[in-house]
């Protein structure tokens, strides 16, 4: 099959959805002339759609969103991109009070289709206000779906479902990821939200991740199974909401042993929901308590040793499963 | 501008119908009927009602927190506003939200606001979608005195008069945001602030339906015309407290009262009534809102309380 | 001992900090002249500190955050009000990527004195954006202390606390118990971070609660001895950064069953953080999966009966215990 | 105003410092010794070093994600700094931060911004607290003309406008943030929306130092006297991308080529010579700027990585 890269796939769901419904648009800051994205997402898209559905902006984060917020009102279907996932909270009334509130507040009189892009995750060098990963705070506002792609065959899909999905939904890209490449059918296809996917199958430990995180567990996996004949499945979520905990449970049946790996901060991380929910759900299956490896609760340093000890990566994810399971 | 008779009629009934019906949610606030706190637009009815009225159908409004003139002078039922108001499930939201969250998409409502400020760049999306559609429509944004000092306002001017959107920012200045005076928070005047992007302003006697009316009009064809924004300041006073249930020293009685003799309802009355306009016509129409205002309130109470179901969990 | 409001304890560590040291300063809307505090805590403070020190500002939210940000760079010790806790959402990016990383970010140069009040909590029909509780969402943040008092003595004792932390304190009030009564000392005192207290003491089930939560904790352990004969103990945590493990630890040594009770949005709520923590150093300790109960994944209905069926209240919580346990 | 001999051979220094730092940080970026990105000052060094030449050591500064030049002038070690930009626990702030988020509490520099905008709430609070401990101080608060368009801009505007706060707004307006012209943003000049608010603006050649350097010693005193917020702009261009790794293709060659011309280095150089400042005296400045350099440039290389240490999570 064709092999594409992670920006390229997310290119390829805008492009395809723009063609086919003009209330489709992309509005954000150097999303369309002159920076032509920051990270190449958008590049090409104004010379093909022009600046009426390819907007870039003044750098007014809080305009940015209203942008995306009164056009879905008006029945569009906007794309809004943040340069910077930290940026969202510039505008992040937009996102708690407002969007996310809509349909609620309007006793369903309106239901949005709304995508906001986030590029988030840190492993560059570019510090505590260009790092975070804000997963989990999103992930508690009511009203808001979570797409989280670890791979270009998902960035595409779970791009084209969100585009369409009739209720807002924040997109969580990795900035690490978009250079990474992986096999995108030509023709037309979506992901579904709320189903996570093995992408490693094993029976001694299960490994719960999203985004980055699932190339790290892979990693991991094959590591570990050469040097410590330790079996691991990886699951990769793909959405965070809808969540899918069966995926777990059905996992945990064979392997009993549950880590939660995220890049995010560990305290009110993705991790401590995931694993109420497990545990709620599938305790019985659970023969330790639930384990999560997040970033460390610190800002994120610019520094590269910092950086690494703060952020889980393969080798302190070894380490920390060889001394807990 | 020469307004015609029905016209003059209708700007009557509408400032009428907000004022009965504000007085109704204020018997229902002290009385305990309503759940939660309401602003009224008590003494500053010509300003709803002269700017919504200059509006056509398929023209959008984003009210405030002080919202129910504006939905009521677009058009919103008042059986299921007051419904709403009371937390009722006949209610326009389901009775979900009550007064300060109500949208009516029938009526091109986009949503009142309980964040002062969210409005403005909710406003740029709705001016950029009819401006892509080649819509023939516009967006009134209401806002208030105190809310002009969010940074969003100047935020959305800018874009709104760079892109040529149709928004037309309408203030409500009643010289305070709770208790706070205007001249206690800015210096520059709420329409120099619009002024300095190019945008066309126009200060007006916000207790004069028909200066209201007339200059919303002119500005409204302005917007439509040239696709560009636009902003009438009403210059105004709430004669009630910030909300139903506010009696804080801030303003003096001297400074009600004063404000009272220029009750805009009575004093357009009496304009009418010079205008030829006889007083049997008049008392049709005060008994005509009599009736909507006393069946709404029979429709609001009646409603029953929304059941839980599990469709409002996501 | 002294009996006085939720909001005259507040009002009285905010005095006594002024009077000590002109370096303190109340930041907000309406908080001085006019309307004189939206929840009275502010009355006469004005009249006796004067417009520097008691500063009421237009409405900009950003502005107000930032004032309390620069003032505390400066060595000054700022407290600064949101009308409603929903309203940091307008200035959250001050929240999330200023005042909490500035200690970090400045390599220790900078340890601010800085004080965010804000007033959350339901219960009064205010509605989705007058009503919330973010409590989990400023959990997840570095470098941030939270400090959430459920009665008039440890409003005082903890505001006076966090004035003089040294590093910035998110202090949750509950709009719904400014007006509580409780027994204040008239001389000086404080309560300590960390610490957590049991407010009653059982022996068949644990609940964790803070804020208003915990009165109805002590409802619902009063009608279950009554009805049920189930004695329940009851802690408070008092503040939720840092988090006080180990009283909830002792706790279950007796009862080896925890229930966390939460106002906030259960998803990704603060129940699902202490829940992972208390899961990792505890599990042998329990005989059954942690419960919460939150308010569900809904925004906040300003109808009455909506408003009762999402937030726990007494009856709920009951119904939930006897059900679960 | 008369600039004494000594301030201009200052003037010329710190500029070549500030050139010499930024060659030797793009240097570093290009070959991989620094992580993350970094923004340079290279042609826009007069706007850097006349602004903040005219300060005094007790008054403050904030500067923004493209910092190194306002770090420097105002006296930052330029081997800490440099340290700092390459993660050395040497660094001012300890290695962690890197180029966009210094601090350096010594020199009263309360904290580079990575947050566009973020910046004017702060100078409102340290402006506040420098009129509440009646200091004879002020702020400067740096921006760059796309950040101008951000909300907190008008607000902090606003603010110290109404309360008479001593904040100095620095505009570096180099006519692009990132890849877009300031023209496709706002219709309003930088200056002009300051002047709304009442508050002195002064507009000046960002590449004539001896211009920046001079109207802003009369803005301070204007500021310090009067307790009221002034602003420059100082129009200017940086010649290197937006951060160091940027070939995008907004502008075109012939306009980096033009302001190359305007070299604010070189041709102050050549205004010195023609003052009667001896070649020597220029080649004793470059020689120790070439010193100070190379010397801050092993001290960054020879210090260690930072270690992690548990203190850090909080
Ligand atoms: C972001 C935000 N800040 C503060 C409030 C609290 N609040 C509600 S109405 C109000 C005053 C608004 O004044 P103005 O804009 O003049 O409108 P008015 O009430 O006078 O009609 C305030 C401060 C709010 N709802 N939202
Ligand atoms: C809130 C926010 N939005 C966007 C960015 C990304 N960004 C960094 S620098 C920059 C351009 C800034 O332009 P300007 O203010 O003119 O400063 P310059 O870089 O030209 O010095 C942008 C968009 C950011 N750092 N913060
Ligand atoms: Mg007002
Ligand atoms: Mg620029």
């Amino acid at each position: 099959m064709r092999v594409i890269k992670y920006s390229d796939a997310l290119r390829e769901a805008m492009r395809e959805e723009m063609a086919k419904d003009e209330n489709v648009v992309l509005i954000g800051e150097d999303v369309g002339q002159g920076y032509r994205g920051c990270f190449g997402v958008s590049t090409g898209l104004y010379e093909e759609f022009g600046p009426e559905r390819i907007i870039d902006t003044p750098i007014s984060e809080n305009s940015i969103l209203g942008l995306g917020i009164g056009t879905a009102l008006m029945g569009m279907k906007p794309i809004v991109e943040m340069m910077f996932s930290d940026f969202v909270a510039v505008c992040f009334d937009g996102v708690l009070n407002q969007v996310s509130k809509i349909k609620f507040m309007s006793g369903d009189q309106f239901n949005l289709n709304f995508v906001l892009r986030l590029p988030g995750g840190a492993g560059n060098g570019t510090g505590p206000h260009h790092s975070q990963c804000l997963e989990s705070m999103i992930m508690g506002i009511p009203g808001l779906n979570i797409a989280i792609p670890s791979n270009a065959y998902d960035a595409k899909g779970l791009l084209k479902t969100s585009i369409n999905h009739g209720n807002p939904v924040v997109f969580f890209e990795h900035k690490k990821l978009y250079k990474t490449e992986g096999e995108v059918p030509e023709k037309e296809y979506t992901v579904p939200f709320g189903k996570g996917i093995v992408r490693r199958k094993g029976k001694d430990l299960t490994i719960v991740a999203v985004s980055y995180m699932v190339k790290v567990a892979e990693e991991v996996a094959g590591e570990l199974e050469q040097s410590h004949g330790i079996d691991i499945e990886v699951i990769d979520l793909r959405t965070l909401v809808p969540l899918d905990t069966q995926i777990i449970g059905e996992s945990l049946k064979k392997t009993n042993k549950l880590l939660i790996l995220e890049e995010g901060i560990e305290r009110s991380g993705i991790a401590a929901e995931i694993s109420y929910q497990v545990n709620e759900e599938y305790s019985d299956y659970l023969d330790y308590p639930i384990k999560r490896i997040g970033s460390k609760n610190s800002s994120i340093p610019m520094t590269p040793n910092l950086e690494k000890a703060i952020i889980p990566n393969k080798d302190s994810v070894i380490k920390e499963i060889i001394k807990y399971f | 501008m020469k307004i015609p008779k029905e016209k003059k009629l209708e700007l009557f009934e509408k400032m009428l119908l907000v004022r009965q019906f504000e007085r109704k949610v204020y018997e229902f606030a002290t009385t305990g009927v309503v759940n939660g706190s309401v602003h009224l637009w008590i003494g500053e009815e010509a300003s709803a009602v002269g700017t919504v009225l200059s509006m056509e159908k398929d023209d959008y409004i984003l009210p405030t927190h002080r919202g129910h003139g504006q939905g009521l002078a677009f058009g919103t039922e008042p059986g299921k506003f007051l419904a709403e108001i009371l937390g009722k499930e006949t209610g326009l939201c389901k009775g979900r939200v009550g007064s300060m969250h109500f949208f009516d998409k029938e009526h091109n409502n986009l949503g009142a606001q309980g964040i002062l400020g969210a409005q403005f760049p909710i406003a740029l999306g709705v001016g950029k979608a009819i401006k892509n559609k080649k819509m023939n429509s516009c967006v009134q944004c209401f806002f208030g005195d105190g809310t002009s000092n969010q940074g969003t306002f100047y935020e959305s001017l800018n874009i709104a008069s760079l892109w040529g959107l149709p928004i037309f920012y309408v203030c409500i200045n009643n010289l305070y945001g709770m208790g706070t005076h205007y001249k206690n928070t800015s210096k520059v005047s709420i329409g120099e602030k619009a002024e300095l992007f190019g945008i066309k302003v126009k200060v007006v006697d916000g207790n004069d339906v028909e200066d209201v009316y007339s200059n919303s009009v002119e500005l409204i064809n302005y917007v439509k015309k040239n696709s560009k924004p636009a902003l009438i300041e009403c210059k105004t006073y709430r004669w009630l407290g910030h909300s139903a249930f506010d009696n804080r020293p801030y303003r003096t009685k001297k400074e009600i009262d004063g404000w009272k003799k220029l009750d805009p309802i009575k004093n357009y009355k009496a304009r009418l009534l010079e205008d030829k306009i006889s007083e049997k016509e008049i008392r049709k129409i005060e008994d005509k809102v009599n009736k909507i205002i006393s069946e709404a309130s029979e429709f609001a109470l009646q409603g029953d309380y929304p059941e839980f179901d599990d469709s409002i969990v996501q």
